[in-house]
């Protein structure tokens, strides 16, 4: 299928697609982060990820029209204000969902699926109620429209430049609370052994209560991000929860490196195979090769060997 | 939902009242007409329908929850619309229109589940319904099994007919033809890149757009790419159109998938105003989702906008925007849907009944005269015969007319030479 | 390390074992050999591995490389439930057993028939398994208990119940982890009359921080540290080992 | 108690009840149309069934039910829409004699995979194989490797989306995303008439009764209580000399055919079978149907499942936007509230009342919904 193409159209082809993959692999990422704090460090399944970001994505939308009312001269600037409510936004759903349900469920992780799909349910039907049924799109300033162009056929969107920044940032930051810094390491310490954290004096149910916090504020950080690029529906947040789980199992559950990892790899793939084949045999095929090795080897790409 | 029928209450007076007082919401400023003074019930309905000397109950079928209420909320709107239009004006055949609203819940077998509960247990007369050809296809059967009427207002793709259902909206070619036929000549265009979501819709119309392309306009289909409904990953066809540089990007993507698709086609630095796009998915509705600054200079390719200047349509819009909402928008579909109530309404009283035979015999030939989109008619193959219009997207979110056909189109829903 | 010469061939000889753990040699390169009717107790400090190696001989874990042959067999090939056919029983350290079910039915699963799918599908309950059961239930002091969901036993009576599930099976080799853990004074002299009856016709391993029980049943005492052998011999002996009272008898 | 080795004695009585309610009080109460729902509702009791061995008992969470209901369902779909698509009613097609989705798919003959079809034989084989194998090939691979719990539960999902992109990405073989419809006669008998919807529903009712003495004696037998004691100490079991993998892939396999014959049952009693059976968003509300009723309660889960989807049907006739509220706090009550449904309830409440009633005059009662051995544990995790 190259013959009809030039060796150059083929070059800028494939740096394009990279480059198409790197977009992928970044919306991946933020959506697996939240999950993989929650979900690997808390053993909680959060079916309700996806609503967590619609509400980050919805917040988006009423700064922008906040902003377009009353603050047009600085609305080139709301993204990051929007960015940062959505983080609190999503955040503080989490917590009162942890204070009200999640906090019974801990020793009952199949229980947890089953709540927090109640859970997700509930929230779509809020949105619908207060956003309405139909999308609504989020007007982006001038600034993140548009594309670099590198080359004459290499064109680099810039709304994927600042999404791919934001999901660096972020992962080091995420990295940074979960493996330095003091909170981090009670988080560890209570996730490894929870009556022991307890014993020495951390306080655990405030620190899952952050912890699961924190994993929905990502989210929430994650739903304002791609209002730059998908849309925003009361059932959006549904189309990407089977994908970030394949993602965070794929990755080793309890593994920043892995997730990363696995986004990477699942990412590239499917944006490799997209050129080949429809998209959707392209997803296909991803999701079965992700399964395939998931049933080879069930502890994902990375994991540790521990004494059991 | 409208008021039960009360048959404990005798008086005409208080009946009216009542009836007054169920609909007052919505015509409270209109002259009250009365009802009852048609010909007698059991002329009008020899079959057994919920037609009562006073009243004909008919359903709406939709999908108010679930991922298709974002799309069918318009239709449902439309429909209430024109019923509550008939009502003022005199119902039909003397009798107020009462409407039992069903939710498909975008699951099709709710939608044969539910319009099987229209037809059986409460009798409709007729069931404006259905959006998406999957919720179609589910109901056929019950319609044509239990002998009802179903008024059809999607574009779809044809390859369907039946006694038992009007068509409001246009079939495959009817809509795709003409468009294609303005851009090859308007463009010069020849090369064509098709991408669409995954399912029966996209697939057929893509298959009599190649055709076309092809066969008659000399053409070539340089790409031809499908994506899961839902999909919000657009990078890899955006990079093969790049690649491919066709003079016409034809798409069909529905839902939300048109958010992404053309967000980021304009993030790759795609400019609508250079490179010609041509799309018979997004109407008004879709452009409230995708954002007028991300689509501002694609075609479309339908028979109805909501700029179209016509008095109908200026009535028309002034009214829907009344009753629901200044910030409402119209598009194609639900246009499409306001023509059901009353194209049945015009039916009824030509056959003076209300029997689904007679209306279905009766059908062919009727005309609306009061449409938004114009003057339509009804084939003998239960589809209207229509305009088609192109639109070029505006960054308010509204279609510039650019072009219409001089003539109604035919529907040819089983077209030869392009199967 | 070896002592004496044996005329019959050992029931369990474990040879060069080694497991590691992400480098971390839990079990380092370990050899012994249990004897038919020999009851060996193995003791040491926390974290010596202990656990680890009745874990390796009943194949919960895999050893890194090494060898475990018990009646000729090579156990490390085995999945656990042929290890088990084959005839090696082990108790775990916190009482397991299935809380919902009754001591009977708790009872009865162990009894060894039935044991695949459709052995179990087809299993009756006829008299030679309520003989049998009511015959163990007698043993472990909980005759009167049988229709009693198990979780409502004490845990003394929880682990008596878990050593009946292993005599149903009758195993050659019987492996105890920490047998009167938490149990009371009165429940561990009775848990030590019920060791010795029913230790008569196999062998025995068995893990044990108490020393005074350790004295009362071992023929044999093993001192494991950091995974390797320390001493082995009889009690009076291990416990004159300079090496031994170093690292554990000393503190 | 176990004297007999399908049931005791309460659960005899309901058992009774429950024949009662469906083959007597049902049919006379309900018009045809009403009785064609609850014979659809009752598709959705023969996963839910599954569901009470798999994981109820098993402890073995699947969310991909839909996968096998879908599978069952296609299975008969290709069947019926075969005897739909002859010569003479597909004339009016490019290529009469193939199903009308083939034809708008430019497919011209027959593929390969739907010709043995024809035969009713295959199709009732294929209905229980197809589904049967394909649940022990997933089985083998996750069980063996000792992947379970909350895994498990995903990767299911995962398979649940994939099969659904696929079903809806090659419909020129499967229909896509309008499913099979307009199937119409089974070897000739038309299934769309009133007298046919009450001939399928009582014989849908008496495969029900057939797959709950199944179900009842997977229970009572030791088998049924090592999938208990597995639930609880797994690693007891496994060291007891079973081969736990292969318990679990026994039992998720029952479930998977059970509810394949549900979706056969669907296809038959509906005329209709579409992808929307396979994904995530039905797997997971039939969980909900055995939730309600009682994971551990085999005629629990017939109830359950009745009762939500009357409650689907009601409420969303009545008040659309209230009932993914009520389906969603559904899921939360039964999960923080009554982690043991219907059958809990029951027994913790309704059924002491009922005793003390009795006790006056009989001496003893036992519950006629669980077994009390197990419904006194904790739930399942």
């Amino acid at each position: 299928m190259f013959g009809e193409y030039s060796i150059g159209d083929l070059g800028s082809i494939f740096v394009m697609q990279g480059f198409a993959g790197l977009i992928l692999f970044s919306v991946y990422v933020l959506m697996a982060l939240g999950l993989a704090i929650i979900f690997g460090q808390m053993g909680v399944i959060n079916m309700a990820h996806g609503e967590f970001m619609i509400l980050g994505a919805y917040v988006t939308w009423m700064t922008s029209n906040l902003f377009q009312s009353y603050l047009p001269s600085l609305f080139s600037g709301y993204f990051f204000l929007a960015m940062m409510l959505a983080f609190l936004a999503s955040g503080a759903l989490g917590m009162l969902v942890e204070w009200v349900l999640i906090r019974h469920l801990y020793k009952r992780p199949l229980d947890t699926l089953l709540a927090t799909w109640g859970l997700s349910l509930m929230l779509q039907q809020a949105y619908r109620s207060v956003f309405g049924a139909r999308e609504v799109g989020v007007e982006l300033p001038q600034w993140m429209l548009g594309s670099l162009k590198v080359t004459d056929s290499i064109e680099v969107p810039i709304n994927g430049v600042f999404v791919m920044a934001l999901t660096v940032l972020i992962t080091c930051a995420v990295a940074y609370v979960m493996y330095k810094s003091r909170w981090g390491r009670q988080v560890r310490a209570v996730v490894q052994n929870r009556i022991m954290a307890g014993a020495v004096g951390i306080n655990t149910a405030k620190v899952d209560r952050y912890t699961y916090a924190l994993g929905c504020g990502i989210a929430g950080v994650a739903g304002s991000a791609f209002t730059m690029i998908g849309s925003t529906g009361p059932t959006s947040g549904q189309l990407y929860i089977v994908d970030t789980f394949l993602v965070v199992v794929f990755g080793g559950a309890a593994s920043l490196l892995g997730t990363i990892a696995s986004a990477f790899s699942i990412s590239q793939t499917q944006s490799t195979l997209e050129f080949f084949m429809s998209g959707s045999m392209a997803k296909v095929l991803t999701l079965l090769a992700v399964v395939g090795i998931l049933m080879l080897r069930p502890q994902g790409l990375f994991a540790l060997k521990v004494r059991k | 939902m409208s008021d039960e029928p009360n048959k404990g209450l005798q008086s005409p007076l208080r009946r009216k009242l009542l009836m007054g007082a169920a609909a007052l919401p919505f015509v409270s400023i209109l002259p009250r007409p009365s009802f009852g003074a048609g010909p007698a019930t059991a002329t009008v309905n020899t079959t057994g329908l919920a037609v009562t000397d006073t009243e004909v109950t008919v359903g709406i079928l939709h999908s108010a929850t679930g991922t298709m209420a974002i799309s069918e909320t318009g239709s449902i709107q439309a429909e209430k619309l024109a019923i509550e239009q008939i009502n003022a004006a005199g119902g039909v055949l003397g009798r107020k229109i009462k409407f039992i609203q069903e939710d498909g819940a975008s699951d099709w077998p709710t939608f044969a589940e539910k319009a099987k509960k229209l037809l059986v247990n409460d009798k409709v007369a007729a069931i404006m319904g259905c959006w998406t050809s999957a919720s179609r296809k589910a109901v056929l059967p019950v319609v044509e099994q239990y002998n009802g009427m179903l008024y059809y207002p999607t574009f779809y793709e044809g390859l369907e007919q039946s006694k038992n259902v009007i068509y409001t909206g246009q079939e495959a070619t009817q809509q795709i033809l003409a468009g294609l036929n303005w851009i090859a000549k308007e463009k010069g265009a020849k090369s064509f890149f098709f991408i669409g979501s995954d399912y029966i819709w996209p697939r057929t119309s893509n298959k009599i757009a190649r055709k076309h392309v092809e066969n008659v306009l000399k053409g070539k289909v340089v790409g031809e790419e499908y994506y899961a409904l839902g999909s919000t990953q657009f990078n890899s066809v955006i990079n093969k159109i790049k690649l491919t540089k066709p003079d016409v990007i034809f798409t069909d993507v529905v839902g939300g998938s048109n958010v992404a698709f053309y967000k980021q086609l304009k993030a790759a630095g795609v400019d609508l105003s250079k490179q010609a796009l041509l799309t018979i998915s997004v109407t008004e509705d879709e452009i409230d989702g995708i954002g007028g600054e991300n689509i501002a200079g694609a075609y479309a390719c339908m028979k109805y906008f909501q700029s179209l200047d016509n008095a109908n349509n200026k009535a028309f819009v002034a009214a829907f925007k009344k009753m629901w909402g200044e910030k409402t928008v119209i598009g194609d579909v639900t246009q499409a849907a306001y023509l059901g109530p009353w194209l049945w309404k015009l039916t009824v009283e030509k056959a003076g009944s209300f029997d689904v035979d007679k209306i279905a015999a009766a059908s062919p030939g009727i005309e609306f005269k009061g449409a938004p989109e114009a003057y339509v008619r009804i084939h003998e193959n239960h589809h209207l015969w229509s305009k088609t219009r192109v639109g070029k997207a505006k960054l308010d979110g509204q279609f510039e007319l650019i072009f219409e056909t001089s003539d109604l189109v035919e529907p040819d829903p089983f077209p030869k030479g392009y199967q | 390390m070896l002592i004496g010469h044996q005329p019959k061939p050992f029931l369990l000889a474990v040879e060069g074992l080694t497991v590691s753990f992400d480098g971390f040699k839990a079990v380092n390169d370990l050899s012994f050999y249990v004897e038919e009717n020999e009851i060996r107790v193995i003791i040491g400090p926390n974290g010596a591995g202990k656990t680890t190696v009745l874990d390796l001989i009943c194949g919960k874990t895999r050893a890194t490389s090494g060898k475990i042959e018990f009646r000729g067999k090579e156990l490390t090939k085995l999945k656990e439930n042929q290890i088990v056919k084959a005839g090696v029983g082990r108790k775990f350290q916190t009482p397991s057993i299935y809380d919902d079910l009754t001591v009977f039915e708790n009872l009865e699963i162990s009894f060894p028939r039935g044991r695949t799918v459709f052995g179990a599908l087809t299993f009756t309950r006829d008299a030679t398994v309520r003989d049998r059961v009511h015959e163990v239930a007698e043993m472990i002091f909980l005759k009167d208990r049988l229709d009693m969901s198990a979780a409502l036993l004490s845990h003394g009576q929880k682990q008596w119940l878990e050593i009946g599930m292993l005599l149903i099976q009758d195993p050659d080799l019987l492996m105890l982890d920490e047998p009167v853990a938490g149990m009371s004074v009165s429940e561990r002299a009775k848990t030590a009359e019920l060791l010795n009856r029913i230790i008569k016709d196999r062998s025995v391993l068995v893990i044990e921080h108490d020393m005074k029980f350790v004295e009362d049943i071992a023929h044999k005492v093993t001192v494991l540290h950091q995974g390797q052998i320390l001493s082995e011999g009889t009690m009076e002996k291990v416990k004159n080992d300079p090496k031994v009272i170093e690292v554990y008898l000393g503190h | 108690m176990n004297a007999n080795r399908f049931t005791n004695r309460s659960e005899l009585i309901g058992i009774l009840v429950l024949a009662a309610f469906l083959v007597v009080i049902l049919p006379l109460c309900l018009d045809v149309f009403r009785l064609n729902l609850v014979a659809k509702y009752l598709t959705y009791a023969f996963v839910a069934l599954g569901l009470v061995i798999c994981w109820g008992y098993g402890g073995i969470l699947s969310l991909g039910q839909g996968v096998f209901f879908g599978l069952g369902g296609y299975c008969m779909a290709m069947f019926l829409k075969l005897e739909a698509s002859s010569v003479e009613n597909t004339k009016i097609q490019s290529t009469p004699g193939i199903p009308d989705f083939m034809d708008w798919n430019q497919i011209t003959a027959l593929p390969f995979f739907w010709k043995p079809f024809h035969s009713l034989t295959f199709t009732i084989a294929a209905v229980i194989l197809v589904p049967g194998i394909f649940a022990l090939i997933i089985g083998a691979a996750m069980f063996k490797r000792r992947v379970g719990g909350t895994y498990f539960a995903i990767i299911t999902q995962a398979v649940a989306a994939i099969l659904t992109i696929l079903i809806v990405g090659q419909q020129g073989y499967t229909g896509g995303i309008n499913g099979m419809t307009d199937l119409r006669t089974l070897k000739g008998w038309d299934i769309r008439p009133d007298h046919a919807k009450i001939v399928l529903y009582f014989f849908e009712v008496g495969c029900l009764f057939i797959c709950i003495f199944i179900a009842q004696f997977i229970r009572h037998s030791k088998l049924g209580r090592i999938l208990v004691a597995m639930r609880d100490q797994e690693d007891r079991v496994r060291f007891s000399g079973y081969s736990v993998a292969n318990f679990k892939i026994f039992a998720f396999c029952v479930a998977a055919i059970l509810s394949a014959i549900g979706g056969a049952m669907f296809a038959l009693q509906v005329g209709f079978m579409s992808p929307s059976f396979v994904g995530i968003v039905p797997s997971i509300e039939m969980v909900i149907y055995t939730a309600v009723g009682g994971r551990l309660s085999i005629l629990g889960a017939v109830y359950g499942t009745l009762l939500v989807n009357f409650a689907k049907t009601s409420l969303s006739e009545s008040f659309p936007e209230l009932w993914l509220f009520g389906l969603g706090g559904l899921f939360i009550a039964v999960v923080l509230a009554f982690p043991n449904g219907l059958a809990g309830i029951w027994q913790d409440h309704v059924q002491p009342r009922i005793d003390r009633l009795i006790s006056s005059r009989k001496p003893k009662a036992e519950s006629a919904w669980t077994d009390n051995s197990v419904a006194d544990g904790a739930p399942a995790e």
